[in-house]
């Protein structure tokens, strides 16, 4: 076992997958030599060769459209995304065709790719730097969606992404690839280096996608949240004197909704977290999903505690993030409905 | 100092409209033979003037002419033929099937029949075309069987895609055909990735991309260019120039100057300007462009001039935005006709043999065409199950797709 | 009053609007000289020359990306996206760029615009000419996005989005476009001329934004709908014997709230329905919604209706299609409750 | 027949790497004074050399040569020279600020001052830039505020677009600057659509689109020449390649062939190649195509060949991907000394006042900052209010946004 961040991890990832199987290539804009602009694919065209990681012209649309096409062939496209806000010049690529084209073949074309991407906010990004944009991808049939929330987690749900025979959208929250950020952003920041997740197993591993995590048990009220939610989701937690379960999804898409049924089932109370924008986000979905599977366990209605309806403000950052203070409010107000 | 114009908005125009007098005469065609043919190892900056010209073989009298003529053996060229008519009775008879009622839509591929033929003697396996809807002839040339393209016009239970997709919009990967979007242009960059594929790997295999002029304009078409320029993988990169987008006519695309092909030149390419309607100045055009491929000289970029003779699809008239009889005006003529008239000049063909092949070829499709009906229509038969619409969308059935499935019974 | 098709009430409502304000231009592919794929901009172009509607280079991040320009300059284009399916080449501009220029200048330049295109399916036009991708619109702040049900509100509301200050998205069912549609695809097509919603007003009237309709009251069970389905829904409704509220939004966002909660605080039931895929569709939005502000009320879960999670197939269009047997049937279920 | 060679990726590379000796000496720079300046309203398609060639005004000895010089009196000249000065110790400043922690982010324009500085005296009022976040000199040339950019470097109280972006990504509609993105190239096909509508309007307006080399890959790129080629309205298109995309050079962009320049051809459109560290030329060549766009005579795409000397942002170390050295070895030189070589050559200028230039707009950039940090820096004094974060998201605040900020306590 190594101490890593969820870049290193990342970057052992790539490694171990390259290295097992020669059709992984890694391509996007700075990510060759340089090993991009979050260093999360550093050393891998040193260690792999120049055509099995490459530099990307800044185009969006040819990363994604030329994976496409790469993964037609045979390969194993794992491109970088430098930030998820980038992403909408290549959403035609992903929804018209990356996700579609089994489909329209009947399976004789197929498009195995992983497609990175940092996600999230609370690094001073403003609205070009911040976004997330899961519930974009979540309403696309033939995309799955992988959103990780610790180094352990992230290794294995990255190798299994790429072992995938299908597109899978993988957002990394960027907040948390140098530690666990809890949202208290005035306390000096923790390192995944003390963290028990920073512990990150050599070789080979997969995290299966579509299972849920229990990261905490309880029987008061359950908090589905995900990504840097999750961190957010326990500090609050401990800061509250209720017992809350806290579930971390780690796959969207396909969701592991028994664990969140059988959960909600025991605790009747159901808060849902997100940083992205309330309004048809994703967790619309889960919240849709559990007053229907849940109906007559709910005690109370479930509360979404999401990001504003606003583009990500810049200065007004930590107004914007829905921090502990804010989810420990809502453990007040789901338990006292 | 100069004299200052308030600016206008420069709209460009078609200078014919329906009811004009259809007139090509502004059109600058160069003789048959005319244009030069430099090595494909060339360095791309000496040949630029070949964006600006059009290549072209057969002359009016039926003679293979110049430089890039005599690529094709008499046998092939009669085989060419044969494709040619044969896609053309194939249009004919989807059009009318679509008329019945049986199909939802088709598309046709009227006076540009050479081009996909033609530019598939071309290549050989393992090379992947991404095309557009209207180079079926890429199938036909391939030998595809022409039930299962008929069965996916109908929908019906033979369609190889199980109904999932738009009549004409079809897929085979063992005859290097990528399946076809429906949304414009997205394939013409995965061509380019499909080729930096077999770069990577190391195998010798190409693709070739496909795109109308009226699609150039769409993003996808930058992206391949860049990435082709970039890299430089053994691709081919075709602009069918056929004039139209559905109602709009080229100048929308491409403003009124310069050519579709000159857009090769700001990212280093060559590119070569064809007669689309000329089945051997397309072939010699591709097989160009498939040496330097075999050479990893990289890309190249071909325009095909040429006109659709036809309506968009079964959708569309014509009639309501050009002049009726533009397509017969057109100067580069019948593809199949100067094919025809080559062949009989070289007295491999004769006007009896072809009214025979026509009449072969007719009772071929309508034999397979009863075939692919007696199997269903879009709205009477066999059709593809209700489940198969929840297959493939992942190669598992994820969960909650199981559950929908179930609920509508299967 | 005239008899008119939903295009004949767009056509009706470009040319009242460009007669009234001569900034209102009109651009699209094949919209100028032709009149629009649909004929929705016919005769725009001879009325009012060919600066003021005219034919795009096929290329929606042109035609958006230039809209944004013109819109900031001070015009107020009104452009047509040929499908919905085809808007995601424009994603970039209509979300980056549309949405948050008036956010990022603090209201120094604005982007008031409508952007219309056809949705929805029923006209075997498959995975390529049958979306409904309103999500997508709804979970960017900066967008309002309208859903018109029949001729009368489409003018009334495409009048109001052209004048409203921002930019709107405006998704026109094409199965509604020549009649009101109710989902019985095996009986003959009827048309507007004979339906009381057919009959427009002449002349400049607004039908507000962020205002539903309750197009039929009833006791039992509230039924909230859009576009085409509206019709699907009457027909279900009519051909079960439950009194069924049927609610039709018009404006997705903003949302008309208010309208919803009173019906379902009457009715203590609730079906949301709509033809856009299930996951993280909008139907997931108003059912968090609904369960949130009326959770004391219901007396079932919240039930949605909505099409399947693949792409839009052609062959088994009316498998997929949420017709009224599936209406009738969620009926039932939540009655059943 | 041909031999066949397996095709490889051909992954471009710059040939010099950090520890390498910086060497610009295979980089071809023709002699001041040597392009030749064609008349604005000659065909486009009889210029296309000047895409591959580099306009140069200033020669070695600080002279003015060619048909290019001559287009600013010594005043403007001095005036320019300010402020390239004031943009350069406007940067400096603001890193420092940065590193200070006092502001999230800042990105410099270190050898590329003569561009936006330069180009902007080529404008009048009415007209509109769509800039990138490297063309601060605009709204320095123009007279804006420096405390109110300031303001926004530190997310203040006093930043105008209420603390919403990032520090440099400014909006100034009354002094032609649209609001900056933050989305590399979005801008650029906004532009055009800007210059459509003056022209639709029949308004004496231009605007200006400006991109970075590397971005030109992106899809806006191609969208801008697809509809500016298409209805000609008057923009320029400007194009700085500073030779690097954050950590990729220029081959990554354009695949080692042809010019960025040379993109203008595909589209029938006049380019210019512009030595981007030469204020003279840069004037000469925008003043050039503002008189296209005065003319009604179209678009102009214009290169500005310049170096980026500094780091990509602050978030930046080039050490790790270029040679140290490599932004001195630039041939180009300077634009600041090279300016002033000129001035003193013109005898409007000396070393001893340059020094006290040098040190008035020091005295006046800090004497700014001080005022911008009385109100506030990122992280003390006086902050945008959480307020400002509902508003403008409409221009009317809907029901659920109210909401949302009741939610907050506002
Ligand atoms: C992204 C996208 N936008 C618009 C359309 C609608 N459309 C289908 S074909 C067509 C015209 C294409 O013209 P061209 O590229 O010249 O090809 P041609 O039909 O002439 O072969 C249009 C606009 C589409 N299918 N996809
Ligand atoms: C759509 C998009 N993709 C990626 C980025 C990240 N990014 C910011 S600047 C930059 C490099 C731009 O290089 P260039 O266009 O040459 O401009 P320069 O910085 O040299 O002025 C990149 C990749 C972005 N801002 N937007
Ligand atoms: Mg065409
Ligand atoms: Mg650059």
């Amino acid at each position: 076992m190594a101490r890593m961040t969820m870049i290193e991890a990342i970057r052992d990832a790539h490694a171990v997958a390259m290295g097992k199987d020669p059709d992984v290539v890694v391509m996007g804009e700075d990510v060759g030599y340089f090993g991009g602009v979050f260093r999360c694919t550093a050393d891998l065209q040193k260690t792999f060769g120049v055509e099995r990681c490459f530099d990307t012209p800044i185009s969006e649309l040819g990363i994604i459209g030329t994976a496409v096409g790469m993964a037609a062939y045979g390969l194993k496209p794992c491109v970088e995304i430098q930030f998820a806000d980038y992403m909408y010049p290549a959403y035609d690529q992903i929804v018209s065709e990356a996700a579609r084209l089994r489909y329209r073949s009947a399976g004789e074309f197929t498009c195995p790719m992983v497609v990175r991407m940092p996600t999230g906010g609370g690094i001073f990004g403003a609205q070009t730097h911040s976004q997330s944009p899961e519930a974009l991808f979540t309403h696309v049939a033939g995309l799955k969606t992988v959103v990780p929330s610790n180094p352990q987690d992230t290794k294995g749900l990255l190798l299994a992404s790429i072992a995938d025979p299908d597109p899978v959208i993988f957002l990394e929250p960027k907040r948390l690839y140098n530690g666990p950020f809890d949202g208290h952003f005035d306390r000096p920041s923790k390192s995944w280096n003390k963290h028990d997740l920073g512990e990150v197993a050599p070789g080979y591993y997969e995290v299966p996608l579509g299972k849920a995590n229990v990261v905490r048990e309880g029987s008061a009220a359950t908090l589905i949240t995900y990504g840097t939610m999750v961190h957010v989701a326990l500090a609050a937690v401990e800061e509250s004197d209720v017992d809350v379960e806290v579930i971390d999804l780690r796959t969207l898409l396909p969701l592991d909704l028994e664990t969140l049924v059988a959960s909600v089932t025991k605790t009747g109370r159901c808060i849902v977290l997100h940083e992205a924008t309330l309004t048809s986000g994703y967790g619309a979905e889960i919240t849709s999903l559990i007053q229907a599977e849940c109906f007559y366990s709910l005690e109370a209605p479930v509360l979404r505690v999401a990001g504003w309806d606003t583009p990500y403000p810049h200065a007004q950052e930590w107004d914007y993030f829905p921090g502990p203070a804010r989810v420990k409010r809502a453990i007040t107000t789901v338990m006292e409905a | 100092m100069f004299k200052e114009r308030t600016p206008r908005l420069h709209v460009p125009e078609p200078e014919l409209r329906p009811g004009d007098e259809p007139d090509f005469s502004h059109v600058d065609i160069p003789l048959a033979g005319a244009v030069r043919r430099p090595d494909p190892g060339e360095n791309p900056e000496e040949m630029r003037d070949l964006a600006f010209s059009i290549i072209r073989v057969l002359n009016r009298k039926g003679q293979a002419v110049g430089p890039w003529a005599d690529t094709l053996s008499g046998g092939e060229l009669l085989e060419g033929l044969r494709h040619m008519m044969t896609l053309r009775a194939y249009d004919t008879r989807m059009m009318t099937a679509q008329r019945q009622g049986k199909s939802s839509f088709y598309m046709q591929h009227l006076g540009e029949e050479a081009i996909s033929c033609s530019f598939h003697k071309a290549l050989r396996k393992g090379d992947m075309n991404f095309p557009t809807y209207r180079q079926a002839g890429l199938l036909i040339a391939s030998g595809y069987p022409m039930v299962k393209m008929m069965c996916q016009v109908y929908s019906n239970d033979g369609d190889p895609v199980r109904g999932r997709q738009l009549p004409v919009f079809y897929s085979s990967k063992e005859h290097g055909f990528f399946s076809i979007s429906g949304n414009l242009a997205t394939q013409y960059v995965q061509a380019v990735g499909w080729a930096m594929a077999a770069a990577i790997k190391g195998e010798r295999k190409l693709s070739a991309a496909w795109i109308g002029d009226g699609s150039t304009a769409e993003s996808d078409f930058h992206g391949a260019l860049v990435f082709a320029s970039t890299y430089k993988p053994p691709v081919i990169l075709n602009i069918v120039n056929n004039q139209w987008a559905i109602s709009t006519f080229q100048g929308i695309a491409r403003g009124g100057a310069g050519t579709f092909a000159a857009r090769a030149h700001g990212f280093g390419l060559p590119a070569l300007r064809v007669d689309g309607n000329d089945y051997l100045a397309v072939h010699a055009a591709a097989q160009w462009a498939v040496e330097r491929a075999r050479r990893d000289l990289g890309p190249t970029l071909i325009e095909y001039v040429t006109y659709r003779a036809g309506g968009h699809s079964t959708s569309d008239d014509p009639a309501a935005y050009r002049p009726k009889e533009e397509g017969n005006a057109w100067p580069l003529g019948d593809p199949i006709l100067r094919l025809k008239a080559h062949l009989i000049h070289k007295g491999l063909w004769s006007e009896e043999r072809h009214t025979q092949a026509e009449a072969e070829i007719m009772d071929a499709v309508t034999a397979a065409q009863k075939e692919a009906e007696a199997i269903g229509t879009l709205h009477s038969g066999n059709r593809p199950s209700p489940r198969d619409m929840f297959e493939d969308v992942y190669a598992e059935m994820p969960p909650h797709l199981v559950r929908q499935r179930h609920e509508v019974g299967y």
